[in-house]
């Protein structure tokens, strides 16, 4: 029998389907955390590759090449952005099967869409974080005569990242709360598991209670570890001068004079 | 095959839109050439050195790097400018990157040397300048002067073949300025070619084999630096070097 | 009746029924854009309700007189809304569970659904005659039916995927091979073998083969918020002078003229 | 009858319902735009707040406030971040009539819903567009004088609007897919009608092929609209000489000599 | 009355972790003083005119205004920073701002000046420093000089009570040099109270009534520029002295 109060049949969910609103959840996380990862990195290489330069001097089949590359990236992220991923992991599991006879499997079909999903919002981020770099650091790089790629590798990326850090924790938080459109392919979700006990028992504000709460526990862990991470990335708020001599050198070194005596 | 020029521009110009920035620049630099470029503020001087790398594409006109026009087609930029070390004004120093990995990452990348021989590289020229003790701090907790070493230092550790400086000794006090200066006339007699634009007009007197006076976009007298100072043919030159003169 | 200032005023005074429902679900209730066969306006929207919910609704309506107003709702929020009383009923095809009792109070069955089996036409098991024969099938169901929670696992060696969250999504997946059947009930089943001629329907009601439920599960009912007794009696009032011929020639209406039949 | 094959089904679908996907789309596209546009709006807000500088010189009772309203922004947007939207819209719609007896409209509660979630992503993404304004920007205000929030409207914000607008056409894609989740409230959008059609003729891929493409087109026209836009806030790539003497000011601008004659 | 301090900084240190840069700070303003700070790069000089707008909190120490300690409690920032002007070492304009816009935004916002009123002060020094024709354009259109003069006449236009330069012409050529510093000697003879710190020790010398000289966070010496050119008592003061001396 339902307990009679709210916390009572809160406890009593918990009690019947505990295991199953964890395994739901990690399930949830499971294909969140890879998403958002394999995301982040489709999300950088489309914005390398949206940022490249072209130069009225360059050959036409660079010229050609580079634009038809950029182009298939636009449809991409045009594409994946701007349609429901429910639909898109429709057609890709059950299209995939009806047309040619693949059988793809439940989780491959899950991880794919989500993570070629964020990696069409990323892009958009990374090219808000690419701009956001001051132009002075692109052309230090391109002076001492790094390609496109080193300059984005080694200067832009990692100070875009910088920038763009909150906006992953967004996208993971998204990832961990729209993976529940998976349940369409037959992924058990939190989100479907709690649907699942709410229509057996229809207590729906109940058994979404619970879902809340464990969505936020779980965004929120996230959401400061993301926060951890991006502190740390900060480096040191103060360096250690690379001398023995400590006390003679600790701040105006004024050392010059002495190199003039070795003379 | 000394005398053979190493940069030759020819007619460059360059203009923002409606505003003619350059014009009609034509002159040539021999190895081991040190020439300095001075002008009034807003002469485009620093335009013409982001031209002779490439950093702005200019309008008109061309750069003939041993007799190559790189503004042409199908030249490798990026391997052209590993060979023309630039020193920007504003100092540009990769923001992410310590004092040292800011002069070791283009010899790592773009020279494919070591990791161990481009810190010794690097550590050499950051000592010449006297930031060896500043090797791990960032950009942003490094004074003013200090950052302008770090780019010297950087473009350096490069040892390209020539050196653009864009006002290098600006944020540095005399003291420093003689030890910076002494740096580059000792890399001037080991045959470096340098094109240094500067305010500093006893700098540009006593280091450099030509000085180039610019003013509105055109060079006005490109000369060697006694003959300039001395005898200013332009009365735009003559104007411009009355208060150094008087000083 | 509308038009004259009397009627106006009485009209105002007569009690309207909120009923809520999916209006996707054919041929229990469906979304269509006008009004033939007598559809219902959906509140809030310029399409019109069909099938057999809105029909009895009607019923119940003219009955009671009350004037009616259908509201489209998601299958999850059919119970928040009747229990928070944003509604009066729902008449969605929600079946009667003493689980679900608990929270709502449900009326007399209005529908009595029986069970059938759903294979493609082509496939292994098209020749299956009782439950026996599916061993070994991969099948699915919807969520929290009867038919996925009771029916699946008395299938010996079954494959039982996830449950799918609608009926058009369960037949998705039969079509596109996912699996090899479908377990629902025989409204569902007419409607799905036209929209989908390849699938072929199996009946094994009446036979020994059959799925084994007991009867109260499979019942479908309208659903109240707890406590409203006034209303529930009032529905109850009018499904007690209903026969279960009546309820099969209604489906029988309904299935005659879903959006699929025309 | 519906016609044999794929592309005469959705034609057929379209005759049928063409209507109504227009009205589908016209109700997603309407509480996407408030909502996207509130969100922006609250998302600044929380961003100027949650950057407020606080120095252990200041007073006990600012800092107390400060902190406490730092607090109460923090918790709004991991809350409201961190919980499903479908969750919260059931609560706010049916919970407040449940137990406060208010009869929110739907459409209130629509747009409630939507532009509370979007302002909660919309903090973090201010928060990343303020971290990528140069530190000197910020003390350059300050040092004429500016308060917190004058610098934060007249310098920080406008520039890293710049950096976060592909962010914010990212929100705006979002919304108008996620307010799909709003049929929980009896909202009856772009995916809701869908449903609704799937469900009349059993025609799953047929109807969200449809679906698929006008999502496609909605979100492809905002994306673009927003570029432009994008474009346009960048303002012109040069600037014109305040001068009638263009000749004579082209460029260096050698005209001091001139001033000097005027003593 | 006007003996009396404008500034007084008394045991004013600063640390950046366990870097101390600066260190047992003591020296004060009177109104109408033109103070110049020199010292070699590193030496804590920016840091110290940032500590004196409270753009760095100081670690120990107070700075007095007008007899307030401006580094205590309650004491409203803003408002004294509205009265403390500063031109940046590497200028800081507002970006998303043309030249015009940067020089009156202040006005309107914080001094709350007609927006006619503003531009009116702010063509004024505009046009003082040679940035007339340039008002429509954003910073990153300008060059370097460019740039550094529109940053000063940001700061002159809100006309404060005290101006903090930070090497206000290490960007600008001599004849520019010239005529900013003319524009600084009115000013202060209209009673403008200037700390300026510089590497042109001509500048200092001619221009200030008193010469700052720090080294390694302290200050070592702080006399009229007369006795500190002529006569440094330091063995570190002569020595950076030296080079200018010779030149
Ligand atoms: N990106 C740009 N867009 C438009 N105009 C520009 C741009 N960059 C420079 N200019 C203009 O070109 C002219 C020359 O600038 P340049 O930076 O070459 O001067 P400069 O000689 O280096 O001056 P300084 O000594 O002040 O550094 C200036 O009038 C400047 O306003
Ligand atoms: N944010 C910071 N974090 C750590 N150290 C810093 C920071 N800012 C400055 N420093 C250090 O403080 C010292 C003094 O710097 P400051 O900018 O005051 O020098 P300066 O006298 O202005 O030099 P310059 O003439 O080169 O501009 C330097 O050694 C510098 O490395
Ligand atoms: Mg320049
Ligand atoms: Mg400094």
């Amino acid at each position: 029998m339902l307990p009679e109060t709210f916390w009572g049949r809160i406890q009593y969910l918990l009690q019947q389907y505990g295991s199953s609103f964890l395994s739901g959840a990690g399930n949830t996380m499971i294909i969140a955390i890879v998403g958002t990862f394999l995301g982040c990195l489709i999300g950088f290489i489309v914005g390398i590759i949206q940022t490249i330069p072209v130069d009225k001097r360059d050959s036409a089949v660079k010229k050609t090449l580079v634009g038809f590359l950029k182009f298939i990236m636009a449809c991409y992220v045009e594409f994946f952005r701007g349609t429901p991923m429910m639909v898109q992991a429709m057609f890709i599991y059950y299209g995939s099967a009806y047309l040619f006879n693949i059988n793809m499997s439940m989780w491959f079909a899950a991880f794919f869409v989500v993570s070629i999903n964020t990696g069409a919002y990323m892009a958009e981020t990374v090219r808000g974080g690419i701009l956001s770099v001051d132009e002075g650091q692109t052309e230090a790089a391109k002076a001492i005569g790094m390609t496109h790629v080193q300059t984005m590798m080694n200067v832009i990326l990692p100070q875009a990242l910088r920038n763009i850090m909150p906006q992953i924790g967004n996208n993971l938080i998204i990832n961990i709360k729209d993976t529940c459109v998976l349940s369409i392919i037959g992924i058990v979700e939190l989100f479907y598991t709690t649907k699942g006990v709410a229509g057996a028992y229809y207590t729906y504000f109940e058994s979404f209670t619970i879902a809340m709460v464990m969505y936020f526990i779980l965004t929120f862990v996230c959401s400061r570890l993301l926060r951890l991470l991006e502190h740390k990335m900060e480096g040191p708020q103060n360096y250690d001068l690379a001398t023995t001599d400590t006390l003679a050198h600790t701040s105006g070194l004024y050392s010059y004079p002495k190199k003039k005596e070795e003379k | 095959m000394m005398s053979e020029k190493i940069l030759e521009v020819k007619h460059l110009g360059k203009a923002f839109g409606s505003n003619q920035v350059l014009r009609d620049i034509d002159f040539s630099v021999s190895p081991g050439d040190v020439t300095c470029i001075i002008g009034p503020s807003g002469s485009g001087k620093s335009t013409l050195l982001r031209c002779l790398n490439m950093l702005e594409t200019p309008s008109t006109g061309e750069i003939n790097y041993h007799g190559t026009d790189i503004t042409s087609k199908n030249v490798n930029v990026p391997e052209y400018r590993s060979k023309v070390g630039m020193v920007f004004q504003n100092f540009n120093l990769f923001n992410n990157m310590t004092a040292l990995k800011n002069c070791t990452v283009g010899q790592v990348k773009v020279l494919k040397k070591s990791k161990e021989e481009a810190e010794k590289k690097a550590l050499y020229y950051l000592e010449k300048v006297g930031m060896a003790p500043y090797i791990n701090a960032k950009p942003k907790q490094l004074s003013g002067g200090q950052k302008q070493r770090v780019a010297i230092a950087r473009a350096l550790a490069m040892e390209p073949e020539i050196l653009l400086f864009d006002e290098p000794t600006s944020a540095l006090d005399p003291q420093m300025v003689g030890e910076v200066l002494e740096v580059m006339r000792d890399l001037a007699h080991e045959g470096l070619t340098m094109i240094i634009v500067t305010h500093e007009m006893a700098f540009a007197r006593d280091v450099s084999k030509r000085v180039i006076f610019m003013a509105n976009g055109v060079i006005v007298e490109d000369r060697p630096p006694k003959e300039l100072f001395e005898n200013p043919k332009d009365l735009l030159t003559k104007d411009f070097l009355s208060r150094f003169r008087n000083a | 009746m509308p038009g004259l200032g009397l009627t106006m005023v009485q009209a105002e005074e007569k009690k309207t029924l909120k009923v809520a429902m999916e209006c996707s679900y054919a041929p229990y209730n469906w979304t269509q854009p006008d009004d033939s066969n007598g559809a219902v306006p959906i509140s809030g929207s310029s399409d019109y309700a069909y099938g057999y919910d809105v029909m009895m609704a009607k019923k119940i309506c003219d009955e009671l007189g009350y004037d009616l107003e259908i509201v489209k709702l998601d299958w999850d929020s059919l119970v928040p809304a009747v229990q928070s009383g944003k509604v009066d009923c729902v008449i969605a095809g929600q079946s009667i569970t003493s689980e679900r009792q608990q929270m709502v109070d449900f009326t007399e069955p209005y529908y009595y659904a029986s069970i059938i089996t759903l294979v493609k036409s082509d496939g292994d098991y098209a020749d299956a005659k009782s439950v026996a024969d599916l061993k070994g099938v991969t099948c699915t169901s919807q969520q929290n039916t009867i038919w996925y929670d009771s029916c699946l696992p008395q299938i010996e060696d079954a494959n039982i995927l996830p449950a799918q969250e609608s009926a058009p999504a369960m037949l998705v997946a039969l079509e596109s091979g996912k699996c090899d059947a479908v377990v629902t009930d025989m409204p569902t089943g007419m409607a799905a073998c036209v929209a989908y001629p390849d699938f072929k329907l199996l009946d094994f009601s009446g036979t020994d083969g059959d799925f084994e439920v007991s009867d109260e599960d499979i019942n479908i009912g309208i659903s109240v918020q707890k406590g409203n007794t006034e209303l529930l009696d009032a529905l109850n009032s009018v499904l007690d002078k209903m026969t279960e011929d009546d309820y099969k020639e209604m489906m029988d209406e309904a299935i005659s003229v879903q959006p699929l039949s025309e």
